[in-house]
């Protein structure tokens, strides 16, 4: 498509492109290729990086293999972004095309619904809802959906507010054709763009926000993610370095490739910015 | 300022209390659905506990009542401004909050000024050099901060700041005991600040300053800036009195929205930072169970986000003559 | 006397994945003090981008190739930054299309002219002030000493194109550039600003680059005419050569395109006995902008009273002055606005109030053309689809509305390979092209076009407007022709109505009401139509008649 | 060397203490800075043996149920009003029967208290009470003033943010969530004592944190679990750092596996036994607590009385684990594991402890809870295995039969018999045991029990913890009884 072109002429976004490309594929298939579970305790504790050829990039505090951490961490880490944010667009993008489609009361009354989760600091309202809710992987996916869903409904209605003006959807009323039919098909497929840019960028935030949650020991206890190897290596960062420092260049390298590669969308699908005519 | 304006911040003021009230009430019931209680943990503190023990926390925190009661009691008190006594520190709510508020304001309005500060700069700087390497290494540095996990970022100054060269001081917000007065508690106070307010900075300067070079650039296209250089204008006239101006209010609702934010946001830096902020005794009272002091926190962070909403509207006005403080 | 500009041999490369090599190519043309030069040309043709050469504000990505561009002795060109920024705004100054966004919307005009001195002279602040309220009251704001104060978005259109002349005469330049500043306003504003712009003209002797596609500006005010063509200069001379005997066939072409301002003899048919396709009485709409607390909601009377009838097999122009009412009016009659109060017969059923689904079997018998090609199709649909969706909605199946699509393009003669194609593939006069085949989907009685043509080059107006006209007759569609260009109102409408403020004003036969306008707003109307003696019907066409 | 006077002394205190009021409040952060307000009239070496507090003489009849404490006649309260007996009438007979809930249930052996003079206190016994003479310590028994509680409302007296004591130090201030500041007593009962001039207990809630406090010499004393384990051997290789397991004897915790006995598959014993066996006990201490602890026996502590050197061992051992599961035909139930919500040195260990049941075959789910959470699903008996640590109190009577007799069987509170076990055998031989005179006698009937208890595994016990205190070597004499940082720094001193 012709966005995967556009995408490929910007080297950077490219680069964010083939990083994440690996990162999916590890997440998938690297649990079958790299078989030692990330619990079992493979040698002594502490090792440190390159001593040991099988087990390149040490061991943790009770001698389980970092590397097997990372490779069964990506799963988690992509898994809670993606589907956190998926949750988020359920919720989001209806709201925002129904406020801004049909304006009036039901806009106001969504948008007061929106701003009451907006106005609750939304990383305090994730702890809560973690805590309360006892940490597991459905918990945090769901308070990261939860205080991630707003701005998706902000940016939907501003572009259905923008939209359901425009001719083309004007023309889709007089024919006739439902209130569904134009949401679904008239308006909806021309707010993909930036939704989707969005998107990438909101699962970057996710990856964030699960480490961060997990740093504050509401990680998923059942679950090797890279948020819990940092948040559990963080005591012994004086003594093992490259148990934080995996694991944090991990995530910031999926969340930059998230970030180069919500760019280049950016780029691609919006001609504002697409640069070709500056002045 | 018009009595409009007036009337118009007064409308914006009450509409913002009931948004507060309805996250109130919302909070008081996701806080209950929450295992345990603040007697037990109490109890399971204390190494020993029986029924009678546990029986007289409930009572003397009142939460023997049934739960309608309990909400009827809080609602109540919050219409009187009254936000109960902790269960803990049995001290008033609204007291202990605002003892430990003018620390978060302080880190997170110092992390916030800086932020902003740096963030325009630099993004100015980048958009100033389109395209050339200044700018691509500006925007390759801003993204790496923006990918870089917030904690991970503190724990790294920590360990270089205080542990290697022994620059700055690893925790606290003043140093206890030295009963430093005037200047010196100044100095004393700023050299505290620096790590945390860096690191929980650094993130949102990078975030400001993708915001601030893509304004510009955007700007950069609009068309009075075409007129400011037929004027014939030097380049650095055109930046700073046109375009950056221009390109600063998308800027300005972002910050607006982001301060709010910051104060829940700051949770983490006040925690590896031990900063005596409400951050830090919002979590604690997570795990204490203390109601009403969560719920205390809770409300006094929405209400700021409520005000920060409010004061960048009205900075917004101000900046921008095109809107008016109405509806 | 000796040229103040001198282009010469100018070529201006475009990047590449431009649509053609040169913006513009081997351009060589002389200004001289005093006159008016007007620079014509169709979209894309490089008039701006010589203008931007010129004011040395070309886009980074673009380059001069070569040639110079002489002035006092220097060539603009070449000349290092500093020094060109001297005479920027100083020498040489410029004025732009656009009014709503020329200036900045965060400073008072006060502000904005005053830089000018500022940059390159050292008055004190209060000279400043003085020297801009003189510049204001000299180009006709009103309360110049108020308009000091504003800030841009409290004046109109107009006013702040005003504020940018005097902006660009603050140092009375040698030479002034304009880039179509008149394209954005009204018909009587535009008179007001061409006038102005020939009066300070002439006053100080500027000589002035104004740039423009509508001939009938240059009729107006040019000395001499360049006219442009994809980047080439294929034409220059006096104002009575160019318009008059034009050599080069795309000069011919664009002159033949321009509607003249009179109403052609027509067959008034007698309607009497005959029922109207659409009726509107009494209509009437009002906007409320809520207020805030204490502050008085503000109403707009979009529609105040407006009764017609419109017949089948006729064309109704609806004309008048930007915000007069004439889109409001045309979609409270498609019902895509509610009316506050009066009646919409449609076929003689009253459609005025009935809900969404009641409302469904009469969307095909009134149908709409909008005005911007670009917005008017659903980028993400295949023309086929934007064709055929309507009468899908309406229940007939996908093969037959495809198949009906696929007529309907023939009709509008459009390739039927277009079925498959997305918008985006088709120029603007093409996709205007799909936006009447949509609306004849349904075999609708009545077609309101509402600016149809407005956002098209001439040369493609002249086509779409021979479009609907043939349509009207082999369909005998009775066509509400909403327009603010009273020459094609002239040429395409058997009535029209004049709308000012919500009201109509005036109403009749095309030929009357041009030729001997009643209403005080007509007339002037009329009077304010730039080259108004230029090919009215008196003179002889020497370029053959439109359609 | 000499001690020498003043100086500050700057310690860690985690968590922050929800009071001072330590008659109310009996949890280790509130006792750990009370405890240099208040005074019990007794303290204890590290061998538990009772030395002079408040009280400078004690004695007992023959038949061990009268007791006569004889107080220092120069002890004021720190608002200058003279300590009396009275206010040790007052103290355990009205204020802690009411607030403390282990001091409450102890009490129940005493038949009145009452004061002949002064300065003379008699406790009145309904029967010999064995750990009775144990029961003096601040923590358990602190004495608060009665001119200030009498006739009020305890938990609400204003001057419980205040708190008055008798003891080597004043309250200051208390900067919540900076820090507490004392200052020295210069009124104190105990000739040139205390040497300190002030002390702060900083609040620094990460653990990270705490030891970048100590290693930038911001902190002098970090008592023990205020670090993770893991900094252990990295602050304690530091330059003058000193550190010592010491001063945990009277609380000797013992950590153990809760194993709810009700449920299949733990209701069997063989099971238990096999948990036992499953764990590598060895590895967890030398990863998780730097070789720190002792490998617990059983459900006394070695540190404590009555131990019984010659209970049988569980030694890791896998393959057993395995063979006792297969002859109880386990069916490979997965069975919930909650740690303990503690730090991460309990989370470590669960994971490593899943990791060696797993490998026997018992597959875990793991529980994520926090505090409230943790304790409201032991409490309610919601759980199958839980990780726990429990204070002994230098008695078995106060500290371990708690855990193990039916009687102690109730819902509501996570530290009495959880796990659900019942034997008559036990609950009979804990309550003789109790009450038998002298101690030989207690010996005899707790080995009786401690041989019964390792082969029902009630609980899975893990380790006698050991919580090293780590502590500037220029800090002299900070420990100096068997409560460790939980007492007084009376005697401490920092050399100039
Ligand atoms: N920034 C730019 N980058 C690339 N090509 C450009 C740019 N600006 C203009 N062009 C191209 O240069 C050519 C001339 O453009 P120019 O703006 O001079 O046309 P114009 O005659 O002023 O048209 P209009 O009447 O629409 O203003 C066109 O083909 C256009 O596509
Ligand atoms: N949605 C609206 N809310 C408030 N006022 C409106 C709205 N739409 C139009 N108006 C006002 O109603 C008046 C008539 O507008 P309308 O769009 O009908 O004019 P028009 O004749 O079509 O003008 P143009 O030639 O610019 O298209 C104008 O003053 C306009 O500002
Ligand atoms: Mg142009
Ligand atoms: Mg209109
Ligand atoms: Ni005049």
């Amino acid at each position: 498509m012709s966005i995967l072109r556009k995408l490929s002429t910007n080297k950077v976004a490219l680069f964010g492109l083939i990083v994440l490309v690996f990162l999916v594929l590890v997440a998938i298939f690297g649990p079958y290729l790299y078989e030692t579970s990330p619990w079992k305790m493979v040698n002594r504790p502490f090792l440190p990086p390159m001593e040991n050829t099988d087990l390149m990039l040490g061991t943790d505090t009770m001698g389980r293999d970092v590397l097997a951490g990372l490779v069964y961490g990506a799963r988690i880490s992509l898994l809670v972004g993606l589907i956190s944010t998926m949750i988020a667009l359920l919720i989001g993008v209806p709201l925002g095309a129904t406020a801004g489609y049909f304006g009036g009361w039901i806009d106001e009354a969504l948008m007061r619904f929106t701003e009451i989760f907006q106005t609750v600091p939304s990383f305090a309202l994730a702890i809560v809802i973690v805590a309360i809710f006892e940490p597991s992987v459905y918990s945090i996916t769901i308070a990261i959906a939860l205080v991630s869903w707003p701005p998706v409904a902000r940016l939907v209605r501003g572009e259905f507010l923008a939209l359901r003006n425009q001719e083309y959807v004007l023309a889709a009323r007089l024919n006739g054709q439902t209130n569904r039919n134009i949401i679904l098909r008239e308006i909806l497929p021309n707010t993909l763009s930036p939704i989707i840019v969005m998107a990438s960028l909101m699962v970057a935030t996710a990856i964030l926000l699960e480490s961060a949650l997990s740093f504050l020991g509401l990680g998923d206890p059942e679950i090797m993610s890279w948020g819990y190897m940092i948040g559990a290596a963080r005591t012994v960062i004086r003594q093992a370095w490259w148990l934080s420092f995996f694991p944090g260049v991990a995530i910031a390298i999926t969340v930059l490739a998230l970030n180069l590669v919500g760019e280049g969308l950016n780029e691609a699908l919006n001609p504002k910015l697409s640069g070709k005519r500056e002045s | 300022m018009s009595i409009q304006t007036l009337f118009y911040i007064a409308g914006r003021l009450i509409k913002g209390l009931l948004v507060l009230f309805v996250i109130a009430i919302f909070n008081f019931f996701l806080i209950r659905a929450a295992p345990g209680d603040p007697a037990k943990v109490m109890a399971g503190e204390a190494g020993a506990a029986d029924e009678v023990f546990l029986q007289q926390l409930r009572e003397q925190f009142g939460l023997d009542q049934p739960l309608y009661y309990q909400l009827w009691v809080y609602i109540s008190n919050l219409v009187q401004f009254d936000m109960g006594q902790t269960y803990r520190q049995q001290m008033p709510v609204f007291d202990l909050i605002m003892d430990r508020l003018p620390a978060t304001l302080l880190l997170t309005g110092t992390a916030f000024v800086l932020s902003l500060g740096l963030g325009v700069l630099v993004g100015v700087i980048a958009a100033s050099n389109h395209r050339k390497w200044i700018d691509s290494a500006i925007s390759v540095a801003a993204l790496v901060f923006y990918a870089t996990p917030l904690f991970w970022l503190a724990l790294m100054a920590v360990l270089l700041f205080s542990v290697f060269l022994g620059w700055l001081p690893a925790f606290g917000m003043e140093t206890v005991g030295a009963n430093y007065t005037g200047w010196d508690r100044v100095v004393d106070i700023a050299e505290h600040l620096v790590l945390p307010a860096m690191t929980l900075g650094l993130f949102f300067t990078a975030v400001y300053a993708r915001m601030t070079r893509t304004s510009m650039i955007e700007t950069g296209r609009a068309d009075f800036v075409k007129t400011a250089k037929a004027k014939g204008m030097s380049p650095a006239r055109v930046t700073f009195r046109h375009t950056l101006r221009n390109a600063l209010l998308p800027v300005v609702t972002l910050a607006g929205l982001q301060a709010g934010q910051m104060i829940g946001g700051a949770v983490l830096t006040e925690t590896v930072f031990a900063w005596p902020g409400i951050g830090r005794l919002m979590f604690e009272a997570l795990f204490q169970r203390d109601y009403n002091l969560l719920l205390g926190v809770f409300f006094i962070s929405s209400a700021m986000v409520v005000l920060f909403n409010l004061v960048t509207d009205i900075i917004y006005c101000l900046v921008d003559p095109r809107i008016e403080l109405t509806k | 006397m000796n040229p103040v500009l001198k282009v010469e041999d100018l070529s201006i490369r475009l990047p590449v994945g431009a649509d053609r090599p040169y913006a513009v190519n081997k351009l060589s043309y002389s200004l001289y003090p005093g006159e008016i030069l007007c620079v014509v040309g169709e979209s894309g043709s490089g008039k701006s981008m010589t203008a931007n050469a010129v004011m040395g504000l070309l886009p980074k990505a673009i380059q001069v190739d070569k040639g110079a561009i002489i002035f006092d002795g220097k060539d603009l060109i070449s000349l290092e930054e500093k020094r060109a920024r001297d005479l920027r705004g100083n020498r040489i100054s410029m004025i732009f299309q656009e009014p709503m966004t020329a200036l900045n919307p965060l400073m008072r005009v006060e502000d904005q002219i005053g830089e000018v001195f500022l940059i390159h002279s050292n008055l004190s602040k209060q000279q400043r002030k003085a020297r801009t309220l003189e510049l204001l009251k000299d180009v006709g704001l009103p309360d110049p000493e108020k308009a000091m104060r504003v800030y841009p978005h409290q004046l109109s259109g107009g006013q702040r194109q005003r504020v940018m002349i005097a902006m660009a005469l603050a140092l009375e330049p040698s030479i002034l550039i304009a880039d179509e500043p008149t394209t954005a306003l009204d018909v009587t504003t535009q008179a007001q600003i061409l006038h102005l712009i020939k009066e300070l003209q002439r006053k100080h002797g500027t000589a002035v680059m104004f740039i423009t596609h509508d001939f009938g500006v240059v009729a107006e005010i040019a000395d001499r005419v360049v006219v442009m063509q994809y980047g080439d200069m294929v034409e220059i001379g006096s104002r009575e050569q160019v318009l008059n005997q034009p050599q080069h066939p795309y000069t011919k072409k664009l002159i033949a395109a321009v509607p003249p301002l009179s109403a052609p003899d027509r067959e008034i048919e007698d309607r009497a006995g005959q029922k109207p396709a659409l009726s509107v009485k009494s209509l009437c709409k009002t906007y409320v902008s809520p207020g805030g607390w204490f502050k008085p909601a503000r109403t707009v009377h979009a529609a105040q009273d407006v009764s017609f009838d419109l017949y089948r097999g006729e064309t109704l122009g609806l004309v008048g002055e930007s915000g007069s009412g004439k889109s409001t009016v045309s979609r409270c009659i498609v019902r895509l606005l509610d009316a506050d109060s009066g009646e919409i017969l449609l076929g003689g059923s009253a459609i005025q109030d009935l809900d969404h689904k009641a409302l469904v079997p009469f969307r095909k018998q009134i149908q709409m053309v909008f005005q911007d090609p670009y917005a008017s199709l659903n980028p993400r649909k295949t023309v086929g689809r934007i064709i055929a969706d309507g009468p899908i909605a309406q229940g007939v199946p996908v093969a037959e509305a495809m198949d009906r699509a696929r007529e309907l393009l023939k009709l509008v003669e459009l390739p039927e390979t277009a079925l498959e194609r997305y918008p985006h593939e088709f120029s603007g006069g093409q996709r205007q092209r799909v936006g009447i085949a949509r609306a004849l989907a349904h075999n609708p009685q009545v077609l309101v076009a509402d600016e149809a043509i407005s956002a098209l080059d001439v040369s493609v107006q002249a086509q779409i407007l021979e479009l609907i006209d043939t349509l009207k007759k082999k369909l005998n569609l009775a066509v509400l022709f909403v327009v603010h260009d009273l020459r094609v109102a002239a040429q395409v409408c058997d009535r029209v109505i004049v709308m000012q403020h919500g009201k109509i004003v005036e109403a009749g036969d095309t030929k009357a009401v041009f030729e001997d306008p009643q209403h005080t707003y007509t007339q002037n109307l009329i009077a304010s139509i730039p080259g108004a003696d230029w090919r009215s019907e008196h003179q002889p066409t020497a370029v053959g008649q439109p359609a | 060397a000499e001690p020498t006077d003043g100086g500050t002394l700057n310690v860690v205190v985690q968590p922050e203490p929800p009071s001072l009021m330590i008659g109310i409040y009996s949890n280790a952060p509130t006792q750990q800075v009370a405890g240099n307000i208040y005074e019990g009239l007794l303290r204890y070496d590290k061998n538990l043996e009772p030395q002079p507090l408040l009280a400078k003489s004690w004695e007992s009849s023959e038949d061990g149920t009268t007791w006569t404490f004889h107080l220092k006649e120069n002890v004021t309260w720190h608002d200058g009003k003279p300590f009396t007996s009275a206010d040790v009438v007052f103290s355990v007979d009205k204020f802690l029967r009411e607030t403390n809930s282990r001091l409450r249930q102890s009490l129940e052996y005493v038949d009145s208290i009452t004061a002949p003079d002064d300065y003379t206190v008699v406790f009145q016994l309904k029967e010999p009470f064995g750990p009775f003479i144990g029961l003096f310590e601040t923590g358990t028994m602190p004495m608060v003033p009665k001119h200030i509680y009498e006739g009020t409302d305890y938990k609400t007296n204003p001057a419980n943010h205040h708190p008055i004591g008798t003891g080597p130090f004043k309250f200051d201030e208390w900067q919540k969530g900076s820090y507490i500041h004392a200052v020295r007593n210069d009124n104190y009962h105990q000739e040139g004592l205390p040497h300190l001039d002030e002390i702060y207990w900083h609040v620094i809630p990460d653990a990270a944190s705490r030891s970048v406090a100590y290693e930038t010499g911001k902190i002098d004393v970090l008592p023990g679990g205020s670090v993770e384990n893991f900094d252990i051997p990295r602050l304690t290789g530091l330059e003058n750092s000193c550190v010592t397991s010491e001063g945990w004897e009277y609380f000797s915790p013992h950590a153990w596996l809760w194993i709810n006995n009700r449920n299949y598959p733990m209701s069997d014993k063989r099971f238990r036994q096999a948990i036992m066996y499953a764990m590598d006990r060895e590895f967890a201490k030398n990863a998780l607590w730097n070789g720190y602890g002792k490998i617990a026996k059983g459900p006394i502590s070695s540190k404590t009385k009555f131990f019984d050197e010659d209970l049988p061992d569980y030694e890791y051992n896998p393959e057993k684990a395995k063979e006792l599961l297969k002859e109880m035909g386990y069916d490979g139930t997965p069975v919930r594991l909650m740690p303990m919500p503690y730090g991460e040195t309990w989370q470590r260990w669960a994971e490593a402890i899943r990791q060696n049941l797993s490998e026997v075959g018992i597959e875990t789910d793991m529980v994520a809870t926090d505090v409230a959470g943790w304790n409201q699903k032991l409490s309610d008996w919601d759980y199958d295995l839980s990780f726990s640590y429990l204070y002994q109190y230098g008695d078995p009577a106060l500290g371990v039969s708690r855990s193990y007799i039916s009687d102690n069987i109730a819902k509501g509170s996570p530290w009495n018999n959880v796990e659900g076990y019942a034997n008559e055998k036990v609950d009979q031989l804990f309550d003789e045991a109790a009450t038998a005179f002298p101690d030989s006698k207690r010996a005899e009937l707790y080995k009786q029990v401690q041989q019964q208890l390792v082969e029902d595994v009630p609980v899975g016990w893990l380790l006698e913890l050991e919580f090293p205190t780590i502590y500037n070597c220029k800090v002299h004499n900070l420990i100096d009884s068997a409560i460790g940082v939980n007492d007084a720094f009376g005697t401490a001193w920092i050399e100039q």
